[in-house]
């Protein structure tokens, strides 16, 4: 038993009240840039209790971190491109004002 | 000829030939340039044909039991294998099959333009779907089949049919899609129902026959399963209403295979697998009462609205209707002569019904109109047109001599010993047959010819009546001679009949003292 | 005393996280957020995982939020009133948000005794140890090879096609990001 | 003389005949020559058969028929039917009416259709008719006979509609063939049963089995035979069944000579004759089959009594005297019934061809002026005598004939028949009324062709006086057969006079062998000496009474041309409309049908109820439950992420513990 390990609980308490403030963003912003900065901030919680539980499942918990972040990486490239997008054709980032998926 | 068979190993390679021999004939239609398309499905079709002629002699008519019978394992964990065979009904309707299907690739030679390929491969996966329903031996290589030959069938419909053909095609989808897939699970509760007894999981024909019984308090639920699936497929009324919009919206050569092939697999599958597996309760008073005022209903609606159709395709639509309520008659009847009689109405009816749909692609590819009221009065600008319609319809009717009376007259004869009010009801059938037809008839080709445009008709080539000959043929030969086809399926009816009946005794039933009394 | 320092970061992590929820304009917001992942980057060195932390500060917090600041500039969205959601919102938001951290609070009392305990009542898995035992081997590693050495071990050798794949998937990205993002190709 | 086994040559000639004239019929030119050689040559031969046939028989009666198997036909367990021939003293006597009379109207149809430029169609369809009624009264079984019963029913529809481009003809030949089928619906049925209660359907089997197998009298045997008889109606013109037959004068006139008089029409009869034994045994039908019989009889003859067209007056003739052809073997007098057949076929024929010969002529001469006139209408005729006379001469020797005045042929049977009722009626009273009711005909049969010669060749002329330059006879291959009609109509009595006549009912004892089987449960004792002669001076005395009162009622008032004609009115409207029962049945049973056909059962069950409310009923909930999702669908990110959290929530609650 290292520190790290004692610290496990805390750690994943903490990713959740990071993840719960994250989804409290999106369900509360409409600006869309603030969204994505919401998710970014979920992916972070995650990317804590990966790492927490690391300790006890060796380096692949480390590496789905390098994964995410790249993931997230390209989420945010491609996602940054979609609301530029969107912007030049309705000049908002409000979501109200996006509805492109209305069935 | 059976020394020759023999001597090729005909008996060891000709099924799976069958089946797969359309299958690889769809590559060079795919590959091979769009004129020669119809070129290739044609030599396919006939080789087909002639590979399947020698099944007759392959068979060896005394026995009723499947011959023929070959077994490649498939998924061994699932007791599935590919397994077919055939016995004398399996080998009319395969021989029916073959014979339509050069003849329709030859019906569709001029009527399809547009992406002949597509049509001409989908007509070959047809033939393979339809040859394999009626060889499966196996269940679940049955159902395979069966949906195989549905898709073909509806894209058929969907892309070369008429105007209104995409409800058409998803109508029809949909109604046998429905039946089917609760076949599947009526299968597949059925083979585990038999797992759990024999501890054997097999989805072979022979096992689950011979163990359908474990079935238990499930087979009322089973067979209403696979009976709403063939119903669909024959199809019975109320479950009738797909066939006259898939008809009407087929090309030619899809209302030919749909009326002369695929209705048969629904009577096919009650003899072949519904009937035989749940006799107890297919053939208890209840069921039995049920289908046979269907059967009765469909037999005596179908000709009424028949009557008073203005579309002559929907009219002969639901002429089917009409006559195969006489196969599910002679089907429930179960004596030897309905049995038989059934099997009859089912190859006549693929050839007169066939006949008939060729004939009206025919003066469709000229009027481009199927109407009834448009036309009138051709008959002395198409003189041998009308005469083969004549002949055709007469065979339709039941005139006796030609092919359709055969097969009724049986049903009748056999059904009216075990149902007599039905089978009294059954035969005004062929008084409403008459009056539907030749109204039609009268109204199409007699009568004065008042539409300016019907005078520039021109009447049958060379090629249409290359279509009409072997259809006529077998109009008049299964007509006045059917004692070869009739004796080839005799002992597999006797088998359906003590499968379905081990208590009764196949011969004729003499129900009433009286003619036991005669009898020496 | 790591613990102290745990709880100080953590409570960093959770202010500015909440910050950024709550800042009014998108810059803030993103600002607040890098804020957030050094927070973070921090708490990964006291996890163990140092070569996680410097990724974290130099492509997170460093490159990928230099790129909302970009695109926040970029669209120079001014300063707008608020982009709250009404009264209804913020009650479904403060329900689905408090039942969420509920339910997920709940694993502040993992301890490794009691996954211990909980792994070895699972009939799936056998023996508890071995699954410490992984995490054990890897501060061995880190101890041996260094630490960017037990994370690049398994990244290419058991993670190698992972590892690939995401390679294409950033190019997929790259140049998705430019066909959306051009006028005019 | 031929042995027996060579029967089929009877009819593979005309079968022959079939195919040779078909062929010429789909070439584009007419073959007229070789058509008039073929058409009647095939018929010739065959009757030349059948002759070979019947003097064979006759060297050495047979006491069972010669069976003359073809090939098993179908075979299925234990029924076995096999396309067989019978050759008995029966069929031999229908064989020969049919090749023989059938021969004489071929070679008339020669002269009358030869311009007509369907004429090998016509005797290829004359051909196939022949085939098929040689196999109706040769037929070993009743799937045999069936196939001819059909057959000729599918030629009389063709005939009839010969001149299908008329939509009057065409609906004429398919109201034969559908009422021919409401017969057959009949006869299927009688198979049935007897194929139930019997398990044969060979005539020899049948007459050999039912005494032992059937209750005499029982329920079964009355149905079977009740079901035959529906059969006989349909196809023998009775009451119900019989309105086609006179809408069958729509086709050419050598056609209603042989198949609507001589031949076809008669095949009721014959089947009636042929199952003697069953109907013997079924004291209340054979009851039904004599009072339908009577009653049709007279029904028929009042409508002929206001009939124009001169066709039409044979054709209602005809139903009249098909009626008597019932009445006899429904009195089980099945010899008197065939020996009526018989005598019927010559001078009916006769009368027709006569017809023919008349309205050839009109036709001719309108034709000359084109005039538009009915060549067929009496009114239009008179005085005819004088331009036609071999025709005027034979024409009354068979009106003589049909109203029974001896010797002719017509006296013999028809009192025979008339004796034969007066005597059942000492068994069961009600046959009293059918002898009545048949004397009744008689008078009015008398009448009625009476007016038809009256109308017809005496008076004055009233075709017009352009028209009347043309009027000639017809040629010597028209006149030719009508001759040896004329012949057979005076001498035909013959073959079947009775004692009183210096006979000794040959007929009867010919076919003794045939009705053996149903003498056995009802025989006619023929009444003798005065109560005979009585009857007979008393049938002799109402034809003379009929032909004179006929004559006079026609020749004493003046008869306009059809176009100057006013209408009827009264008791004659409602004759010359045939008691309205053509607009009856339409109204009562056709229309009904179509209507329910097409507004109940294919727009309201079909399109309605079953398309519309089931199979796009349930399309229509899907797509329901497809709006109500796609309502879900509001584009509205916030809501997805609503609905996603929930749904994570609700699987973290179970998974968290």
């Amino acid at each position: 038993m290292t520190d790290g390990m004692a610290l496990l609980g805390p750690a994943l308490g903490l990713s959740a009240i990071l993840f719960s403030l994250g989804v409290a963003g999106v369900l509360l912003r409409r600006n869309v840039i603030v969204l994505f900065v919401c998710i970014e901030l979920m992916l972070n919680a995650v990317n804590l209790t990966f790492v927490a539980l690391a300790q006890l499942h060796g380096a692949s918990g480390q590496v789905m971190v390098f994964f995410v972040m790249t993931v997230a990486a390209a989420e945010a490239a491609v996602g940054l491109a979609i609301i530029l997008a969107i912007f030049r054709h309705k000049q908002s980032v409000d979501l109200q004002n996006i509805n492109l998926l209305r069935g | 000829m059976t020394e020759f068979l023999d001597s090729i190993g005909y008996g060891q390679w000709i099924l799976h030939a069958l089946v797969l021999l359309p299958l690889l004939g769809v590559v060079p239609v795919l590959l091979g340039p769009e004129s020669s398309a119809k070129w290739t499905a044609l030599t396919v079709t006939t080789l087909e044909l002639v590979l399947s002629a020698g099944l007759w002699w392959a068979l060896d008519p005394s026995r009723g039991t499947l011959q023929l019978v070959s077994t490649t394992p498939w998924i061994p964990t699932w007791g599935i294998s590919y397994r077919v065979g055939l016995d004398g009904i399996s080998l009319v309707m395969v021989l029916l099959t073959t014979l339509m299907l050069p003849i329709s690739v030859l019906g569709s030679w001029r009527s399809i333009t547009k992406q002949e390929r597509g049509f001409y491969a989908m007509m070959l996966t047809l033939l393979t779907g339809l040859v394999g329903v009626f060889l499966a031996l196996d269940l679940f290589v049955f159902y395979i089949f069966f949906e195989v030959m549905l898709i073909p069938m509806y894209f058929i419909i969907g892309v070369w049919g008429g105007t209104n053909r995409l409800y058409a095609a998803i109508k029809f989808f949909i109604y046998t899609m429905a039946g089917s897939l609760l076949m599947l699970v009526a299968i597949v509760a059925l083979v585990w129902r038999i797992q759990v007894v024999t501890g054997l999981t097999s989805f072979s024909y022979d096992h689950v026959l011979q163990h359908a019984g474990a079935a238990g308090p499930l087979a009322p639920w089973l067979f209403a399963a696979f009976a709403l699936a063939f119903a669909i497929k024959v199809p019975i009324f109320p479950f009738h209403t797909w066939l006259p919009d898939a008809h009407v919206e087929a090309p030619t050569a899809g209302s030919v295979l749909l009326a002369a092939v695929m209705l048969k697999i629904g009577t096919y599958g009650f003899l072949r697998f519904a009937v035989p597996f749940f006799p107890q309760v297919a053939l208890s008073p209840a069921v039995s009462r049920i289908v046979v005022v269907l059967a009765v209903i469909g037999i005596i609606y179908g000709a009424l609205v028949a009557m008073v159709q203005p579309d002559i395709k929907k009219l002969v639509a639901y002429s089917s209707v009409s006559h195969l309520g006489f196969v599910m008659l002679g089907i429930w009847a179960g004596t030897l002569q309905s049995v038989q009689g059934s099997l009859m109405v089912m190859i006549s009816h693929g050839f007169s019904t066939g006949a008939l749909f060729l004939l009206i692609g025919m003066i469709y590819e000229r009027r481009h109109t199927r109407l009834i009221a448009d036309y009138g009065g051709i008959a002395r600008v198409v003189p041998l047109f009308s005469l083969i319609f004549t002949v055709v319809a007469l065979s339709s009717i039941g005139l006796p001599g030609l092919n359709g009376f055969v097969g009724e007259f049986l049903v009748l004869l056999g059904s009216f010993a075990a149902f007599p009010l039905a089978t009294v009801l059954a035969t005004t059938g062929v008084i409403f047959a008459a009056a539907y037809l030749l109204w039609a008839l009268q109204r199409m080709i007699y009568n004065r010819l008042d539409n300016p445009e019907n005078e520039r008709l021109t009447d049958l080539n060379g090629r249409e009546l290359a279509i009409m000959a072997p259809l006529l043929a077998g109009i008049v030969w299964l007509g006045l001679y059917p004692a070869p086809v009739l004796r080839r399926m005799e002992p597999a009816a006797q088998r359906y009949i003590q499968l379905t009946r081990p208590s009764h005794e196949a011969a004729p039933v003499a129900v009433t003292g009286s003619a036991a009394r005669v009898r020496p | 005393m790591t613990e102290a320092v745990f709880y100080v970061f953590a409570a960093c992590a959770v202010a500015t996280a909440s910050m950024c929820v709550l800042s009014r304009s998108a810059m803030s917001a993103v600002l607040w957020l890098t804020a957030t992942m050094l927070s973070l980057a921090a708490l990964y060195v006291l996890l163990g995982a140092e070569f996680v932390a410097a990724i974290q500060v130099l492509v997170y917090a460093g490159a990928v939020m230099v790129l909302f600041l970009f695109v926040v500039m970029l669209l120079n969205l001014g300063h707008p009133t608020t982009d709250m959601r009404g009264p209804a919102a913020m009650a479904a938001t403060v329900v689905i948000a408090g039942l969420l951290a509920i339910q997920l609070f709940a694993l502040w009392s993992y301890s490794p005794d009691r996954l211990a305990a909980e792994i070895a009542q699972a009939p799936e898995f056998s023996d508890p140890a071995s699954l410490f035992a992984a995490g054990q081997a890897t501060r061995d590693d880190a101890v041996a090879r260094g630490v960017v050495g037990a994370v690049a071990a398994p990244l290419f050798e058991v993670y190698l096609v992972p590892f690939e794949i995401t390679s294409i998937l950033l190019l997929t990205a790259i140049v998705g990001a430019v066909v959306l993002a051009k006028r005019k190709i | 003389m031929i042995a027996s086994q060579w029967v089929w040559l009877a009819v593979a000639f005309p079968l022959a005949g079939f195919l040779v004239n078909g062929a010429l019929a789909l070439r584009r030119a007419p073959a007229t020559t070789a058509v008039s050689i073929v058409g009647p040559g095939v018929l010739l031969a065959a009757f030349a058969v059948s002759l070979g046939i019947f003097f064979g028989l006759l060297r050495d009666p047979p006491h069972q028929p010669h069976m003359v198997p073809l090939w098993s036909w179908m075979p299925v367990g234990s029924l076995d039917v096999t396309l067989a021939f019978q050759v008995d003293q029966l069929s031999t006597v229908m064989l020969l009416v049919v090749t023989g009379v059938g021969s004489l109207i071929h070679l008339f149809s020669v002269g009358y259709m030869r311009e007509d430029p369907g004429y090998a169609r016509y005797f290829a369809y004359l051909n196939l008719f022949v085939v098929f009624m040689l196999v109706l009264v040769l037929g070993s079984n009743l799937p045999t006979l069936f196939i001819g019963w059909e057959g000729v029913g599918l030629c009389s529809y063709l005939l009839i509609g010969f001149w299908f481009s008329e939509k009057a003809n065409a609906d004429a030949g398919k109201k034969a063939f559908i009422m021919n089928r409401i017969g057959d619906f009949g006869v299927l049925a009688a198979m049935f049963l007897l194929w139930r209660e019997l398990g044969t359907l060979e005539f020899a089997d049948i007459a050999a089995r039912a005494p032992a197998g059937l209750a005499p009298g029982g329920a079964i045997v009355t149905l079977i035979t009740l079901f035959l008889f529906l059969g006989c109606t349909g196809k023998s013109a009775q009451i119900p069944l019989y309105t086609w037959l006179p809408d069958a004068m729509a086709g050419p006139t050598p056609v209603s000579a042989l198949i609507h008089a001589a031949t076809m029409v008669t095949a009721g009869v014959y089947l009636v004759a042929r199952t003697n034994v069953l109907f013997a045994m079924a004291p209340l039908s054979s009851a039904l089959v004599a009072g339908v019989g009577a009653v049709t009889a007279l029904f028929a003859a009042t409508i002929a009594l206001r009939q124009y067209d001169i066709k039409k007056v044979l054709a209602y003739s005809t139903v009249s005297q098909l009626g008597y052809m019932f009445l006899g073997v429904g009195s089980a007098a099945f010899a008197g019934g065939i020996f009526h057949l018989v005598t019927h076929a010559f001078f009916k024929a006769l009368l027709f061809l006569g017809a023919g010969s008349v309205i050839h002529a009109m036709h001719h001469a309108y034709h000359a002026t084109h005039s538009h006139e009915d060549a067929q209408d009496m009114r239009n005729m008179g005085g005819l005598r004088q331009h036609m006379p071999v025709t005027f001469w034979l024409m009354t020797i068979a009106t003589l004939a049909i109203a029974g005045i001896p010797p002719f042929s017509g006296f013999f049977s028809k009192d025979e028949i008339l004796a034969s009722a007066f005597a059942r009626g000492a068994e069961m009273p009600v046959y009293y009324v059918f002898y009545a009711f048949g004397l009744a005909a008689a008078l009015l049969t008398a009448f009625y062709m009476a007016r038809l010669i009256a109308m017809t060749f005496l008076g004055d002329n009233r075709s017009g006086a352009e028209e009347r330059r043309h009027l000639y006879e017809a040629p010597w291959i028209m006149t030719g057969p009508l001759l040896v009609l004329g012949i057979l109509s005076v001498i035909g009595g013959v073959i079947n006079l009775p004692v009183f006549a210096g006979g000794h009912h040959a007929l009867e004892g010919w076919l003794e062998p045939v009705t053996a089987a149903g003498a056995a449960f009802a025989r006619v004792e023929l009444p003798h000496g005065s109560t005979e002669l009585a009857l007979v001076g008393g049938a002799v005395l109402v034809g003379a009474v009929g032909l004179l009162l006929g004559y006079r009622a026609t020749l004493t008032r003046k008869t306009p041309p059809a176009r100057e004609a006013p209408a009827d009115t009264g008791l004659a409207l409602v004759l010359n409309r045939k008691y309205y029962v053509d607009e009856i049945y339409d109204a009562a049973v056709v229309r009904p049908l179509v209507w329910l056909s097409r507004v109940v059962l294919w727009k309201g069950v079909d399109q309605g109820l079953i398309d519309g409310a089931a199979v796009n009923g349930s399309a229509r909930v899907s797509r329901g439950f497809g709006w109500l999702g796609s309502r879900l669908q509001t584009g509205q990110v916030g809501v997805y992420v609503v609905f996603f959290l929930v749904g994570a929530l609700w699987i973290l609650r179970a998974m968290i513990r």
